[in-house]
């Protein structure tokens, strides 16, 4: 089962061509590798390839197939791109598509929300200020548009990723 | 005789007092907020106190709580660490009216070090060198242009109530005089409730170089050396050593005199850090004393073998300092790294949150001053540090390496954090080179570049490891009914099961 | 120059080794067993290289293989560390013979010093004090008895070859005699393959006092003080310390200068430790040479501030030694506490198996040497030492209670392990007093007694606190299903109904 | 409901009266306690109790509901006692019982056997020899009786608590 797995722009091409014990043959957008790979801690990888001794952490973000994946010294977005992933592509397309819904990548605390539901904003109009760690952060519209929804109120504490406001453009 | 401790503050700093309690026999009592009953301060204290919501203001800076919380648990003493309450003089009265011994100096010495403008003619009475400006606070707008004149551009106008970089305005040319002096003091005005200002001369790429003093109720001052604290981002230190590359016998011993002789003007006791800036010519000026323990103090202890929390608690005790200036000598090199809980890709965004998973560096010469641990998630309330990475060598160059090496070790997932950016800062060649001020980062703008030059093969290796993981987990999931089916052959199941007929 | 070292050993003092060698930017290769694809060591390392089944002899006792890895790996040099082939005169010489570099002595030194008798009669020609009995082998039955009474009962029989406490026996009388020699030729001659035996005086309740000495190519060689080794469980340290509190500077001078003539009398080169046996009138003699890094080695670097790893290497780079015996100091006071995953309350039963929790001691003065993670399955082939727990402070006191703090704060779940027992040797009164000897343990029979002594109130707890996890336990067990029932609605669910359907 | 937990020789009662939070009543034996219990890493509670903290740790050992607990100083083996192992000792009461099957508290490996099935053995001779980290430990025969059944060779890895050898007892 050929599957594609996305690390940062690029898109490559994984195939796992067989395993014995530890030690996975595998192709890789045509390279041919074996990596002798254990699991050591939960999330924690030990790699040996040709003799070499690489740490990996990966470390779930959001969903199930995104990935943070952690080397010595670097730090990479991954995306598993299987069946499933297809297969939910395929057969579901609305649901707040990216860009319009405002969210933090931290959780934290609402501040002010100095608009309301309905109104109209300009592009790098402040929508929401968030508060974590005694800093405070503004979240600004990306575009003209209009207020669609807010999902949470001021002094509300909020999750990382947790859905805050949705626009509408008035673009085109 | 001190018995019992209450340690008013939570994290690391609360952590590391009641290390040094246990050791001297001492019981510790913490105090946490709704968001710290899991903290490790509350798990390693002997007890614990509840003093209300998470935010700050209604808990940790509340001084009714705090005082009831000593009174419940009978301590004898309070510690207050740094932040929070430490530098605050009505704290400090209440402690003392209660009965109780308040770990740090008088409200008096608290006051007077607060003010900044008080602090500097305090300074200037006792001969420490002051940064050359005003004596007082200006309330004349005409005399503003002769005043700038006389001490020369560019200037700094300062907030007398302020501190950590706030309430300050540079003056580069007459011109932006009148209005920068204005915004000046409305701005400290609304911040402070206090708008007076003062002006001093401006020194351009300064060193930050700090002093470690102690003195106890009987006449005894010394100074512990000194601290580099010129590593900064925005006026918060990042990195610190001792001793300072700048620094040599002759400098330290005139700074060292003139930071005791600091601490002496106030009458200080206990634990003290006098800070100054630094000029490349070696000139230096007084700028500010805290009158707490300092987040770095660990760099001082390392090479100096005191333990400067419980120096602290003798001398609140009212016992004589253990040691003479003569005695005391500085031992290799020390470098304190401070982790983050912040985003450095991501312009140092807070990151709170679940941490997942934690690896501490240990072996030679490498101390973590830390309170974080698997599991804990990392409140949203309060400072974004996490741990204090401290290493010690010989030699300034092998204290680089170890550091190094530390911060390779050094692994913390699920929260972003600063470790990446600390590492370039060891790589860089200005900090190798002991050659830097506080202008380091601006000049090295590198080191805020996290890089991500992973080879191809390294690339297909992270993609692969992500794959499987993947794949372990959709695996697990999709024939987690077999298991289930297992389970509920098991005796839980058929218990589970017979529950609801037997109706136990 | 040395590159690339290959470490020839696994647990802690690979990882210990590996440490220095990445703050020397030098790459580490690890080798590892069946048992050890997982370990810290092949996690630690830059590479890691596959050297055979599980037991030792089929691993890391196994020169071939060890040599096969270190040739295809590109090493430069090989560490031993301590135990396996690290006292191994054949493995340092295939290592030379290869064209790499051994980090340890000579081939003929390792001999030299690995033969007892040889040792001793070298010691006796380098003026040396060794332990007064017989300078040969003892071939002639019929003149043990005026050898005996020469040296004067009570008298210990020694096989040459021995070593660890095997291969001794105690002779207390005459009638004893005969037939104690007899059995400890054949003991050793089944033992060691080697039935040579040799007569000392026995030393009643000794010190075990041992010198760390190093020495380079140039013909420079130092010693870097004392370790006191006399806690003891079956001739197996427990704690060290330095300085000895048995110690004067009269007496370390002394042995000193015997611990430098005994390595200058083997041409030694690189680390060594020259053991003695002291009685209480500070008479002192030697009992053998260990030609590698011990164990307790970061006690010594503790209280010198010298990398013992770091100056390995660089002898064997050919370098000269970096200090001088003058500069040599010894400050403040180092503890070392070994813990072994053995249970103290069942007669020190082994205890391998999974690391379920570890949480180790951190803040000042503390140092942590262990190779064990959370999950980490510790084997059951090789030697039980989990990590070892090494305090500093300024005085033997406060290094007593930093370790009693340390060992507070270390927790391990999962395998049983020796902290208990190491809490009450710290809470005896003859180790507080630094009053003990080699006889410690039996004389102090009251620190292998763990207590058990919870009061109502905390039994109480704790079997609240398993009532209550146990209930969680069996409630998220029962409501599983109700776990799968929304699994099942969920995409995963979903598209492994859907799967089987659309064969994907 | 009612519990009965067993530590160290006592056996207690154990009633839950209440719950708000982290805070809990509950009645032991007739006293009655208020713990504030919060679990902070798995198998890991802080507790704190008329303002003393104390942290316990839960390790299972064996079965479900059989614990060694771990306090500051010491550590306790206790065994919870309810409904679901009442049900289970009133159910099934066979299943070879404590004392006739020899087993290892560590994993190890099996060094000797030097008995035979079917073969007598006197109380106290050993019947198999274990290794684990070097050591070697004897097990022998609490009784006079017949080596019934042998469950390992000789060279076998074992596990801890894993049974090795049934014995019969001729004694009565």
């Amino acid at each position: 089962m050929q599957n594609e797995v996305r690390i940062n722009s690029r898109t490559a091409n994984v195939e796992l061509l067989g395993k014995e014990g530890s030690k996975y043959r595998a192709l890789i957008d045509g390279r041919e590798y074996e990596f002798d790979v254990v699991r050591v801690e939960p999330g924690i990888y030990s790699v040996l390839h040709n003799g070499k001794s690489t740490n990996m952490e990966m470390i779930e973000v959001g969903k199930a197939n995104h990935y943070s994946v952690k080397t010595l010294t670097n730090q990479y977005e991954v995306e598993v791109i299987d069946a499933l992933t297809r297969y939910r592509n395929n057969t579901k397309g609305d649901l707040a598509s990216a860009g319009n819904v405002i969210t933090t990548p931290m959780p934290g605390k609402v501040v002010r929300i100095p608009v309301k539901e309905g109104e109209e904003v300009e592009a790098g109009q402040t929508v929401i200020t968030i508060s974590a760690m005694k800093m405070e952060s503004e979240y600004k519209s990306a575009f003209h548009g209009t207020v669609k929804k807010i999902l949470v109120n001021e002094g509300d504490t909020i999750e990382g990723h947790q859905p805050l406001i949705e626009l509408e453009s008035l673009e085109d | 005789m001190i018995r019992k401790i209450l340690v008013a503050n939570r994290g690391e700093i609360a952590v590391r007092v009641m290390r040094s309690c246990r050791e001297m026999g001492i019981q510790s009592v913490a105090v946490f907020s709704e968001a710290d009953r899991s903290a490790m301060h509350v798990r390693y204290a002997d007890e614990a106190c509840f003093i209300g919501p998470s935010p700050s203001s209604e808990s940790y800076l509340n001084i009714d709580k705090i005082m009831d919380a000593a009174v419940k648990s009978g301590a004898d003493a309070i510690h207050p660490g740094y932040g929070f309450l430490s530098e605050n003089a009505e704290f400090a009265r209440r402690v003392a009216e209660a009965g109780l011994i308040f770990i740090g100096p008088s409200p008096d010495a608290i006051l007077a070090m607060g003010d900044k403008l008080t602090a500097r003619k305090i300074m200037m009475d006792a001969g420490v060198s002051v940064v050359p400006g005003t004596r007082d606070l200006i309330e004349d707008e005409d005399k503003l242009k002769e005043t700038a004149d006389s001490i020369g551009y560019p200037i700094m106008i300062k907030a007398s109530a302020g501190g950590g970089g706030k309430g300050m305005r540079l003056v580069r040319e007459e011109s932006e005089l009148v209005s920068s002096y204005r915004r000046a003091r409305s701005e400290a005005g609304s911040a402070f409730g206090n708008d007076v200002v003062y002006m001093e001369k401006y020194i351009e790429s300064p060193h930050h170089i700090e002093f470690q003093v102690m003195a106890d109720e009987h006449g005894n001052t010394v100074h512990l050396f000194e601290r580099e604290c010129s590593v900064q981002r925005r006026h918060q230190k990042v990195i610190e050593e001792t001793p300072s590359p700048l620094m040599t016998p002759e400098l330290r011993a005139k700074m060292g005199e003139q930071a005791v002789a600091a601490a002496q003007s106030v009458n200080y006791v206990g634990a003290g850090t006098v800070e100054f800036l630094v000029d490349n010519d070696h000139n230096f000026y007084f700028l500010e004393m805290n009158t707490r323990l300092q987040v770095e103090h660990p760099i001082t202890e390392r090479v100096t073998g005191v333990d400067l929390v419980k120096t602290q608690i003798m001398v609140a005790n009212g016992e004589e300092l253990p040691f003479k200036q003569e005695e005391l000598t500085q031992t290799g090199h020390a470098i304190e790294c401070r982790i983050y809980a912040e985003d450095p890709k991501n312009n140092f965004m807070p990151s709170p949150g679940l941490v997942k998973h934690i690896t501490e560096p240990l072996g030679l010469g490498v101390r973590t001053d830390g309170y974080v641990y698997e599991g804990y998630e990392i409140p949203i309330y309060y400072d974004p540090m996490i741990s204090k990475l401290i290493v010690w060598a010989q030699t300034r160059g092998e204290a680089i390496e170890r550091m190094k090496r530390a911060l390779y070790e050094y692994k913390i997932s699920g929260v972003k954090n600063t470790i990446p950016f600390l590492k370039r800062i060891m790589e860089a060649e200005d900090f190798a080179s002991g050659n830097y001020d506080t202008h380091f980062i601006e000049k090295n703008p590198e080191v805020l570049e996290i890089p991500s030059d992973c080879n191809q093969e390294c690339e297909d290796m992270a993609l692969f490891i992500a794959y499987l993981d993947y794949t372990e987990k959709m695996k697990k999931l999709v024939s987690e009914p077999t298991e289930v089916e297992k389970h509920a052959s098991s005796p839980w199941k058929e218990f589970a099961r017979r529950k609801s007929v037997l109706r136990l």
